[in-house]
């Protein structure tokens, strides 16, 4: 049986108290939830259901709609690469590739060491400095493919 | 961001100076001195302020910011609600990321006014979470806010209070959609609502709600510090004010940048955005956002920069994402592009767009991979006039505006596909 | 009264009664008829040598055929049973249940059949299939041929290619339990080799199954001997991949 | 009162209507999916796309208020146009499977398709968006996710009618699914409800699955013999069998729903073996089939021996809370006018007092007889037996001698339904002379002096009375086997017997006699106890 820690108890109380009503915590909480335990399982789901005293059918649906909370196992650092207009017309696809070689795992897949995973995604407000890639709450901009090797290459080597 | 003359800088005035983030630099520079001068002011009186700088919403529908607000209801039991439209994910838009990364206070600033001015004492910033380093940054600013008593139980000493919390969103496009927003916020599906009612009145908990982008709020300390009337007098006579311009694609200098509405579009491609990289030719734009109609280079000419003139071009002025396209882009590949990403975010609630944008995306698919049949460009006209006006929001429409813009003006490179 | 119903007796005019145009002149109706006397016509015809004649050319022909038949260049009869005549592509005969690759009915029991028959004589009973994909089948599916009319209406009803008709007519039984066809006799078809297919509206999609093959050459071919290749018994069919997706 | 104009007619709409509501109220159906008259209003199917001048867009007609002048057109041809629109989307990820779906014939898409649609598909298989079929949710309940129009009927009626919200929304985009937390079953008492609701062959019913093809069946509007709530229900027969039972839409009653229990009710008519022929004990003390004409004759003439012997006290006139008012009333008739018998009850349980507890705040009630109210307007309960156990008590006592004993077993059975026959038995078995009247042979019966072949529900019309006093006529479905008559047919014949005039030929006569002579009744009609039923005092 899963559970929050302590520290993570205290976040969602606070979390709660930003809100008039317990349901709108919900997302944060899932936000929370997915730092914590790393992805929404159905066992995570059914806890939060739990916890906030609603259906886990509930808790999963509103978890299924958001495509940043991940529905299966994602390695220690999730690549997002934006493949939306700007970042194509900068060449942003053999950028993909490169990642797509560097990983060896299709999309969505978690690479054997469970270090990385990676997902293609829509516009990630980088336009300007297409094209962008997120890993965690960080950006990675002006990519090319040479870039994206070393990107990976030093969060391999910490 | 170089400053250009000629140009009114109100959003970006303060952006490239060293740390503006921080409340005491931005003290320095003048900030809050708006606030305090609105908490001195009628509530009334500063809505009728703002009606009269004839702002209008930058998010992209160009609502009159004024008027949305004398819709919400005075003196109710419900509490009213102000939430920040901060969830930027318009294809080509990266305005508000700079506003909030860059200046943090100015939206603070502004949405204490707005707050004011609405009777509101309880206000979220929906920032999307692909944005958590920009969210950190307002955060840090919202804290030292609260330091400095500009934010809690009394607003700068005066008997008002006011909380203001950042919700990060997790990934979702039509989070974008007022009523989907507030669907989101109140943590379901975020799945637009039927209007009416409207939010003005049944929004955020069923009580009224204001929801405003980023950009709009943050215009506001400048016009309560300097005047409606100065800030009318800027732009032309039905767009007033300045706007952000996002640009992005095949142009020199990508970035945002503030013009006056009403700026001549090619000279701010040409001039300002650097011109066509490359020394390549222009071939379209997409002057507001993904979600706008493309327009072709010889569209461009003499078309002006704000809603009426680019509406009249036959496009809109959107978010203010400009995406440059130059010769060498093919239309067919761009328009699959936009096409998947309408596909992916659409939230599948009611019929049409959700089947139409996923059953449009995958025919261009088809065409792209030289699969396609001569028929399908029409089927895809055909599929934008069964999903056109048919759906609870205007996500369908935003799909169909490409497609349709993409394929009428582009159609012998379809076709060319096609054949093949 | 609907648009084009015909209007009753009473209101037609009399010209119409007459099958005459009603809107013709009158004149022409006063036309005189023109009066032709046979008798004169046959005397003015006829001759000597014409009568003599005739007769002979009669007997030419019947010379003939009787020098073809003694020669069997033409024989009007054939040694049935082991010879056939050829019935049409679409004769309506005895039942076929198509099967898919792995041998199992091609039929999903939907009832459409039992539905569009006038005769009532096809009884199925429904059980759920392991595959979702297919979900349905006829855990019994037996057709009475003593009810069956062979109108073929099961055969246009059928969505799925599974019941088309063979040009088998010789049903024939020592009890009635015998006419009762089921799955199985409806499935494997040993005669079919002997008869052939019979109606199959969508015939490209089951003939392009089906391989027509002649067993060997024959020295006299004997009228309408269609010959199926041994083994096929049933008519396969490729099933829709779901996992394409 | 708003007045506005539907294709060109002035309809006046009730305050508060939506378009949609008004239109079907004035016989105008406009097509929907995801509107449901007893659910809250979603909107999201886009079929009802209507034309109302002064608005630049259609509009949908299940969420627009009807304002006063409104003009709205629903089949211009620009509504078609949307319409046909909406159908082509909703089909192209459709598996059109409609030869094994059971809902075929039945199904919305189908029946909009002919009406609007017709059009060819211009989508290629391989684009299709594949979902999972054949989900198991539990013993009511078979899940197609293909099919699914996504119309949020179900995930509404979880969420609001029986407030367990166990279905909801998975997924996004066109990926969207509807289906329960890892596959659970539905084990919740109205589950059933979803199959009906549900526009298309998404949710399918596991009990009637495959039985028969919807278009083979006749209908017969019934009410619910489960319990005395009195649903109204649609029983869909062919060949004498009962293959399923729906609900009938009763706004004051069962909304449209019914439960599960009442839903699998008619399955207990078949579970027991049916009695065919009128039963006899000879002098050997064994039952042996007689005619209807012996059993009548010789019932009526023993009855009175008894009465001459001992008084008509000694009479005892047992009913069933599950016969139909018509039987009940020629029941009382017989043994109460005729042989002037004072004895009557009902209650084999506590039936009286939990007639009114209800089970759960949607429909079911605790007690299971249709008709226990009918009873006791009827004048069946008299206070000093107090029930069954009084009765064996007085029996035992020597001072009921004689009883005529009507009782059918609910169809909705209970653990305690055991312990009931077995006090059945003993009051049969006590008593020196006993009639009874039943319809599936049984342990209890076996101790009766006669027993004679009655019709149970479904196999007879007839009015019930439920709990709120409603009386509400149901129909006969199907033809009860053997020599089976209805109870009112039984005492009709016995009155016959007896000497008096019997002059009934029809339920409805006897039903028109009944309201002469009940005062409660003197107000109701047959055609009042149609929907929605009428209460009486």
């Amino acid at each position: 049986m899963i559970q929050f820690t302590e520290e993570a108890k205290r976040r969602y109380q606070t979390i709660l108290s930003h809100y008039p009503e317990k349901r709108a915590a919900l997302l944060p909480v899932l936000t929370l939830a997915q730092r914590e335990f790393g992805w929404i399982s159905q066992e995570v789901a059914e806890y939060i259901g739990g916890l906030m005293c609603y259906p886990p059918s509930d808790v999963l649906s509103v978890a299924t709609f958001y495509t940043m909370l991940h529905k299966k196992p994602a390695g220690k650092y999730h690549i997002d690469i934006c493949k939306n207009v700007s970042c194509w017309l900068m060449g942003v696809n053999p950028c993909v590739d490169e990642i797509k070689r560097q990983l060896g795992v299709e999309r969505r897949d978690v690479t054997a060491d469970g270090k990385f995973s990676w997902d293609t995604t829509e516009c990630l407000g980088s336009c300007g400095t297409a094209p962008a890639m997120q890993i965690g709450d960080r950006y990675y901009e002006n990519l090319t493919p040479k870039s994206v090797a070393e990107i990976i290459e030093n969060l391999r080597n910490e | 961001m170089p400053a250009l003359p000629g140009m009114t800088k109100i959003l970006l005035a303060n952006i490239d100076k060293p740390d503006q983030a921080s409340i005491t630099k931005y003290r320095e520079r003048g900030g809050y001195k708006a606030l305090e001068k609105a908490l001195a002011m009628e509530q009334t009186a500063l809505i009728d302020e703002v009606k009269a700088s004839g702002l209008r919403g930058r998010g992209g529908a160009g609502f009159p910011t004024g008027m949305k607000w004398s819709f919400v209801p005075r003196n109710t039991n419900k509490p009213t609600y102000l939430l920040c439209n901060a969830d930027e994910s318009e294809p080509g838009t990266f305005k508000d990321r700079i506003l909030m990364e860059r200046d943090p206070h100015i939206l603070i600033e502004g949405m204490a006014i707005a707050c004011y001015a609405l009777n509101c004492h309880l206000s979220y910033i929906y920032i999307r979470g692909e944005y958590e380093f920009v969210a950190n940054t307002q955060q840090k600013a919202l804290d030292e806010a609260y330091e400095a008593k500009i934010l809690g139980p009394s607003v700068m000493g005066k008997d008002f209070a006011l909380d203001i919390f950042v919700h990060l969103g997790q990934g979702a496009y039509i989070c974008g959609e007022e009523t989907s927003l507030i669907e989101s916020l109140e943590g379901n599906r975020g799945y637009p609502r039927i209007k009416p009612p409207f939010p003005a009145t049944h929004g955020f908990l069923a009580s009224p709600t204001v929801v405003n982008n980023v950009e709009t709020l943050a215009a506001l300390p400048w016009i309560v510090q300097n005047g409606a009337a100065a800030y009318a007098a800027i732009g032309t006579e039905k767009s007033k004010g300045t706007k952000l311009f996002s640009v992005s694609g095949h142009v020199a200098k990508p970035g945002v940048y503030e013009v006056d509405l009403g700026y001549p579009l090619l000279d701010f491609i040409n001039n300002e955005a650097g011109g066509v990289a490359n020394g390549r030719k222009l071939k379209a734009v997409i002057p507001g956002g993904s979600s706008v109609p493309v327009m072709t280079a010889a569209e461009c000419e003499g078309v002006l920069l704000d809603y009426e003139s680019l509406l009249k071009a036959g496009s809109m002025l959107g978010s203010g994402g400009m995406i440059v396209l130059d010769e060498t882009t093919s239309m067919p590949e761009t328009l699959s592009v936009i096409a998947d990403f309408y596909a992916h975010e659409s939230c599948g609630q009611c019929t049409p767009c959700r089947e139409g944008t996923g059953w449009a995306a995958k025919i261009l698919k088809n065409i792209i991979a030289g699969e396609g049949k001569p028929s399908d460009v029409d089927l895809l006209l055909k599929i934008a006039d069964m999903m056109e006006g048919k759906t609870i929001c205007p996500l369908a429409d935003a799909d169909v505006m490409p497609i349709r813009s993409f394929v009428t003006k582009f159609r012998s490179e379809f076709e060319a596909l096609c054949k093949s | 009264m609907p648009a084009g119903f015909p209007r009753g007796r009473e209101e037609r005019s009399f010209a119409e009664k007459a099958g005459r145009d009603a809107r013709a002149p009158r004149d022409t109706m006063k036309k005189p008829a023109k009066v032709i006397n046979v008798r004169e016509r046959a005397e003015g015809e006829s001759s000597f040598a014409k009568d003599i004649f005739a007769p002979l050319a009669g007997m030419r022909l019947t010379m003939n055929r009787m020098v073809d038949n003694l020669t069997g260049k033409v024989n009007a009869t054939i040694r049935y049973p082991e010879e056939r005549r050829a019935y049409s592509d679409r004769f309506r005969g005895a039942h076929i249940l198509t099967a898919r690759e792995d041998g199992s009915p091609r039929c999903v029991a939907c009832y459409m059949c039992a539905t569009a028959c006038p005769a009532d004589c096809i009884y199925i009973e429904p059980a759920e299939h392991p595959d979702p994909l297919i979900e349905k089948y006829p855990a019994r599916f037996d057709i009475d041929m003593l009810r069956c009319v062979f109108c073929g209406f099961c055969v246009d009803a059928c969505p799925e290619e599974a019941i088309i008709m063979s040009r088998e007519t010789e049903i024939c039984a020592y009890t009635r339990e015998e006419t009762m066809w089921d799955i199985k006799r409806l499935m494997s078809r040993p005669e079919l080799p002997e008869f052939g297919l019979g109606y199959r509206p969508n015939e490209n999609l089951v003939d392009s199954t089906v391989k027509f093959t002649p067993k060997h050459k024959e020295k006299r071919k004997l009228a309408g001997r269609v010959t199926l290749k041994e083994d096929v018994e049933m008519i396969p069919h490729v099933t829709f991949d779901p996992t394409k997706d | 009162m708003p007045k506005f104009t539907l294709n060109g007619q002035e309809i006046e709409a009730k305050a508060g209507q939506t378009i949609i509501q008004a239109a079907e109220d004035h016989g105008v159906e406009i097509p929907h999916y995801c509107y449901h008259p007893d659910l809250p209003i979603d909107g999201n199917c886009r079929m009802c796309l209507v034309d109302v001048e002064k608005m630049p867009k259609l509009t949908p007609a299940c969420t627009t208020l009807v304002n006063e002048g409104m003009v709205v057109r629903s089949e211009n041809e620009r509504v078609k146009q949307a319409v046909r629109g909406v159908l082509e989307f909703l089909l192209i990820n459709h598996p059109v499977d409609c030869p094994v779906c059971d809902q075929a014939g039945e199904c919305r898409l189908q029946d909009y398709y002919m009406v609007y649609g017709l059009h060819t598909s211009e989508i290629s298989l391989g684009m299709k968006v594949r979902k999972r079929k054949v989900i198991d949710l539990g013993p009511m309940v078979v899940l197609d996710q293909e099919r699914c129009v996504l119309c949020s009927r179900c995930i509404r009626f979880f969420d609001h009618v029986t407030e367990t919200g166990e279905m909801q929304f998975f997924g996004r985009g066109d990926h969207v699914a509807i289906g329960t937390f890892q596959d659970r079953p539905l084990d919740n008492p109205y589950s059933g409800n979803v199959v009906d609701i549900c526009p298309v062959g998404a949710l399918t019913s596991r009990d009637f699955r495959f039985k028969c093809r919807v278009w083979f069946l006749h209908a017969t509007d019934s009410i619910c013999g489960g319990c005395s709530t009195g649903c109204a229900v649609r029983i869909d027969h062919r060949d004498g069998a009962i293959f399923r039972m729906i609900p009938r839409r009763n706004p004051e009653v069962n909304r449209s729903w019914l439960c599960d229990e009442g839903r699998l009710s008619f399955h207990e008519l078949n579970k027991t073996e049916r009695i065919s022929r009128p039963l006899m004990k000879g002098r050997d003390g064994v039952q042996a089939p007689v005619t209807w004409e012996e059993a009548v004759r010789s019932i009526d003439a023993r009855l009175k021996e008894i009465r001459a012997a001992n008084g008509a006290g000694s009479i005892l006139g047992f009913a069933s809370p599950s016969a139909t008012n018509e039987g009940l009333f020629l029941f009382k008739r017989y043994v109460g006018d005729q042989l002037g018998a004072t004895q009557f009850d009902f209650r084999v349980d506590s039936e009286d007092k939990n007639v009114l507890e209800e089970e759960d705040q949607i429909l079911r009630h605790f007690d299971k007889h249709p008709n226990s109210i009918g009873a006791i307007k009827l004048g069946l309960m008299s206070k000093e037996l107090g029930g069954i156990d009084g009765a064996i008590e007085a029996a035992r006592a020597g001072q009921i001698k004689a009883g005529v004993v009507i009782y059918f077993p609910p169809l909705v059975r209970r653990p305690c339904d055991e312990e009931v026959e077995g006090r059945v038995f003993e009051l049969i078995d006590v008593l020196e002379y006993s009639v009874v009247l039943a319809a599936h042979k049984s342990e209890w019966q076996t101790a009766a002096s006669v027993v004679l072949p009655v019709t149970p529900w479904s196999e007879e019309e007839g009015t019930y009375t439920n709990f709120e006093g409603r009386v509400q006529f149901a129909g006969k479905a199907i033809d009860a086997g053997g020599d089976a008559l209805a109870v009112w047919e039984a005492f009709a014949m016995l009155l016959h017997a007896s000497g008096a005039e019997s002059p009934w030929m029809s339920a409805e006569d006897v039903f028109a006699t009944l309201t002469e002579h009940v005062p409660a009744y003197r107000e109701v009609t047959l055609d009042k106890t149609r929907l929605p039923g009428v209460i009486v005092g």
